[in-house]
């Protein structure tokens, strides 16, 4: 994805906004359906204006209950729809967890292949806005862990425009995580390019080197990008490079083997709780394909494991730039 | 035997007699023809149901959830559904798999071990089973507003038991079902256990009367009354289609075998509940009926026997003989689009099995 | 604005125009000592809701969910409560925590950030708030069932609102409640919206009805009559704690704020509402018969209104002056026993805190 | 723990049976509550006869709703109660995951210590049973990242008898996960110590030691843990080391870390599925605790990242002896 700054800078929210326009667009048996999502526009506004334009039919304001709203997700791609649900924030798509992972994980599966469960997921994530609480969590590991969903974070807001939309293609379900704390960063978007043709854009599933470096590598994805980008700035002798994973399930692990052969030293950076988390995952995989590469551990960056602690509290809880350049500087002296 | 759950309205058409009885909302009037088709349907159910609990003793099949004594409540209600209503029925509702046209060995191929699945969905317009209690009344009310979306002339019938209406996602199935008018049939049949607890642990009324709650109605069914459960499902299913909104039948009925082929129902039931309940027998019902006025006889009798001895032989040679699957198999379709992982993962086992392949290649 | 949510029987003791009627089934005798006192409470608490949006505002609050506009049905309920009852309050029932005791700042604490609980729910039988919609009716449910167990006198009562009542949890417990014949009240304010969501999006019929449909009462009470409201809620907590089971009590009533600062309700509903709910407000109500009744004086209004800047002052500047939490405490009550993980984690944040301290200690 | 074999032989569904009694006499304030656990004792028979014994209004049958199920359980532990949960299967958990993780795991922190949550959620889990879909999974992973519970699982009918007996015991509410094809396995249960007594007893929150080796460690836990002894046994030239987790939420690292300062390699193996699994937990930690000591990089065996498969299949997807020692040898080979 080229960024032309002929292209116009706007919020990560407008981009999923112009995401979802095209999708809706693109294919009339898509679906938007979640709480507040009509006349609102959805609390962080990225359904701004959806429903007036496509209709109470194509953007649906569902109940208060999140199982109904995947339960009947389900039953709508049944029917060869293309739901797009919302989960208003990432601590309540816990009703929904038994549908997610007993059926919309499994379906496909369990058709032995007949029926599709194109279904996306879309859950704003983390935290960094002083909300109150489960209005901060990152639950992306359970998602991982479970065989037969696919994982996607944008970062900025050209994936997010273009991931949005590629997650609404994919015939498999995507539980889409959005970093809440970046919806309002700006950035340009060239929404000229089709993001369903894989000549013109990256493939979703690929991890996004942003910035190339020798020294260590730095694995991160959703919120902790920007940071990471921000701390890669500003170290002033180590050479950062800075990957973005951006699928979360699957994990491209060659992209990350392939930086760390490199430079021979990887953190980890994610909010979410350390155990069991994605960081868990990439420090197991690259400590045994990099094994002889490797001159200092794996290291990670996390969130800790508590419950995400109120808001005065969570730049402690946060991983930010000085954590992210300790772990860097402990990692280099090891 | 506990009858607080059963109401004194319960539509019935059919004594347990055979008697043919009226009933004020509700009738039904069928060729001659198609009662001796809902005969067959109940009783090669029924054969292919001890054949697989056979089976099952055998070591042929995982596990075996009976539908006996429930043949009416399936059949009837999967009778009144037309070729674009759309079914969701859990583990139990072989008689409407049965009558969705999905072949016996189908039905049997998920307990055989071999998938999780068995059918084609889109083809028999027939949900595959659903085990977690509850999950697919949601997916009804969803396909069903798809139905409405589409504009098309169709509704979708979520079957569930009576222990599933302490489950959220059914509650909730109500709430979505009115609030977006979906056309979709609650039909419950109570059988008066889940597992080893009684209705009244799940409800303390008659179950049919939460759909007032909700606001739609609620019909309770003589669930043995092949005919009956056929018109109350029919009008419910036309209601629908003709944009009334939701209905909850629920099928007053007994589950006469154990809970699955796992349960052992004596620990918590007493002998003599079984004894009150052959007396309401859904198939001698009818087969009285049709006797007594002449619309089948003997030899009819005989012939769908015959027919039972010829499914059975079905069954039982095919099981012994449904292909195994290989190991990878077990990566087929967990999703659709290229995945690095499970292919990864796919090889791995590949090789791996391969190297216990003798080195001589015999 | 559409009333289709209200039903002509709602239960109502005091008009919108401060007129005392009498009820066939309800009624209540209050001291005017209690009912000033229920006046100053609800005076109070809006007070309170005031200030604490203005907080909000100043950035000194993350968030407020305000609870004008429900004074009646939240002081009026608490009042109907006993010691010994417990109630499971949800974010906005700022007027239930005040009822129950609990110092205006704990009630700011959890939404100034220093905290998510703020209380000890077992000093105020007040269980701390519950954000996600539909748990804690479970809870009380469950709370209830060991009131059962204990043999006690006493009572649970569930706070929820419109919204909650699509979600699996409210419904189960409407099933455990029954079961467990649960000495338990779910009070439920429909206070007409859900965010932006009206009450027809979660239920197409009133919402008091829904308890039939589980085999318990259900009663409509005008949310904005206090007299009423206790009225209603002093019987069902009655009938929970002599052994009758659960009640399901619907106070018709108006959020008449946004639904928390981070909302602009002007997108999704008419001011015109608003000015037809601002003629029912449950405040000048109680004060219109109070006044007219000679039960309170211009005098008693005004001291209120002291009051109630002292309570504002001191919620100024208790907000302000609440201390910060140190970083570790991220780590404090995440368990009760031993935990080397955390201890680990704990240790690491203050070692590199400590990094930061200037090497020569200043 | 030391087994006199002066002990009975009881299976370990009797010796948790046996638990599950003493607790239900020690303490009248705990109760079981699930579905189907009065009369019929359970599907697995883990509560056969406690009702008899202890009345319906502590061995309580529940309405068939889960997340009603803990739920109340919560209200109960609120009131005083030390509610002891059965959760069918672990393929039937997810309806009362938003309970779990959002108020079990939660209450105690957010009622800043005032407010206790000791509920034991016992969930019979993992395959080899021949079982159809939702009855042979292995859920914990989803468990141990959600900080504020603890999460226990015994090898062997002592360990069982012992650990369930902790779980209850402990204020910290445990999800306590049976390795239900184990259920029918002997061993001999010493049912006169003191479980609560950690003069007598083992901390059930340190890994166990069961088999000492000195060329490789093995980690696993709950049904795998006689695999790994009898992969250990046949294991002729490898001396191996075989660790019981035990605790997989806090996972004892100590112990772990110790052996592989000896031994040099570590194979962790479980049933559950790879990605983001308690092996990824375990591989990351050692790997970074131990990097200048392994001699070969930690490696897993453990179930694909696939839905559990049908039961012709799971042969396959379980990790078994053979599997286990090919790992071995390909670490030693290393
Ligand atoms: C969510 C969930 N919990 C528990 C189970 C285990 N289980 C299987 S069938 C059953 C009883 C179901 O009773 P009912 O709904 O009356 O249907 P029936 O079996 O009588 O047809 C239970 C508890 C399950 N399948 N799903
Ligand atoms: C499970 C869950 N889903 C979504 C939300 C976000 N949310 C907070 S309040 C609210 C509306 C609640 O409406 P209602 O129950 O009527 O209560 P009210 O806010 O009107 O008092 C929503 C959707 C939540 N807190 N919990
Ligand atoms: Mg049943
Ligand atoms: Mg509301």
């Amino acid at each position: 994805m080229e960024r032309t700054p002929a292209h116009p800078e706007v919020t990560m929210a407008k981009a999923l906004n112009d995401g979802l326009r095209r999708a809706l667009e693109r294919d009339a048996k898509t679906l938007l359906f979640g709480q507040d999502i009509g006349r609102l526009g959805g609390v962080f506004r990225v359904t701004d204006g959806l429903q007036k334009d496509f209709g109470e039919h194509r953007v649906i304001d569902a109940p208060l209950a999140e199982s109904g709203i995947v339960g009947t997700a389900i039953g709508l791609a049944m029917r060869g729809y293309r739901p797009v649900v919302e989960m208003q924030f990432d601590g309540f798509v816990y009703p929904a967890f038994d549908q997610i992972v007993s059926q919309v994980a499994k379906i496909h599966r369990r058709s032995e292949g007949r029926v599709i469960m194109p279904i996306t997921i879309r859950i704003p994530y983390g935290g960094g806005i002083g909300a109150v609480e489960h209005h901060s969590e990152s639950p992306e590991a359970y998602f991982a862990h479970t065989a037969g969903l696919r994982v996607l974070t944008p970062s900025d807001p050209q994936a997010a425009y273009v991931t949005i939309q590629q997650a609404i293609a994919s015939n498999d379900p995507v539980v889409y995580f959005e970093p809440k704390r970046r919806y309002w960063d700006k950035g340009s978007v060239d929404r000229t390019i089709d993001p369903l043709d894989l000549r013109e854009v990256a493939d979703p599933w690929r991890a996004r080197i942003l910035r190339t470096g020798s020294d260590v590598t730095i694995a991160c994805y959703g919120p902790m990008v920007r940071t990471c980008l921000e701390a890669a700035t500003a170290s002033g002798d180590v050479s950062i490079e800075v990957i973005d994973l951006q699928s979360l399930s699957p994990l491209d692990f060659d992209t990350i083997a392939g930086s760390v052969e490199r430079t021979g030293r990887l953190v980890v950076v994610h909010e979410a709780s350390r155990t069991a988390g994605i960081g868990a995952e990439v420090a197991a995989v690259i400590s045994e394909r990099c094994f002889l590469s490797l001159e200092a551990p794996v290291t990670r960056v996390t969130g800790y494991d508590v419950p995400y602690p109120p808001s005065r509290l969570e730049d402690h809880y946060l991983p930010d730039l000085d954590r992210v350049l300790d772990s860097v500087d402990k990692v280099m002296a090891y | 035997m506990d009858e607080s759950g059963r109401n004194g309205s319960a539509v019935q058409l059919l004594t347990p007699e055979g008697e043919r009885v009226t009933h004020p909302t509700y009738d039904i009037s069928l060729t001659d023809h198609e009662l001796r088709g809902l005969y067959r349907d109940m009783a090669l159910v029924r054969r292919l149901d001890a054949e697989a609990t056979a089976l099952q003793r055998q070591g042929e099949l995982g596990l075996w959830a009976s539908c006996l004594g429930q043949e009416a409540a399936q059949v009837g209600s999967a009778h009144a559904m037309g070729t674009s209503d759309f079914a969701f029925p859990t583990y139990r509702e072989h008689g409407v798999t049965w009558v969705r046209g999905v072949p016996a060995l189908d039905i049997l191929a998920m307990l055989r071990g071999v998938t999780n699945g068995g059918w084609d969905p889109n083809a028999h317009r027939c949900s595959l089973s659903t085990i977690v209690i509850g999950n697919q009344a949601l997916h009804a009310v969803g396909y069903a507003m798809g139905i409405t979306f589409d504009g098309a002339d169709a509704a979708a019938i979520a079957y569930f038991g009576d222990g599933a209406t302490a489950q959220g996602d059914v509650n909730e199935s109500f709430v979505l079902a009115t609030v977006f008018n979906a056309p979709v049939v609650f039909f419950c049949q109570n059988n008066q256990w889940a597992i080893s607890q009684p209705r009244e642990r799940q409800s303390r009324i008659p179950i049919f009367e939460r759909a007032a709650g909700f606001g739609f109605p609620g019909v309770q069914v003589d669930g043995n009354d092949v005919l009956a459960v056929m018109a109350v499902t029919r009008a419910a299913l036309a209601r629908a289609r003709g944009g009334e909104g939701p209905t909850l039948i629920e099928a007053y009925t007994y589950r006469m075998a154990a809970h699955t082929t796992s349960d052992d129902p004596t620990r918590y039931r007493m002998a003599s509940e079984l004894e009150v309940w052959r007396l309401r027998d859904p198939i001698e019902r009818l087969k009285v009926f049709l006797a007594r006025q002449g619309i089948a006889d003997r030899h009819f009798f005989d012939s769908i026997d015959d027919e039972g001895d010829l499914l059975a032989d079905e069954i039982r040679v095919g099981v012994r003989s449904m292909p195994e699957p290989p190991a990878e198999a077990m990566f087929d379709n967990v999703y659709c689009e290229p995945h690095p992982l499970l292919e990864g993962q796919r090889a791995s086992v590949i090789d791996y099995l391969a190297s216990f392949v003798d080195p001589v290649g015999r």
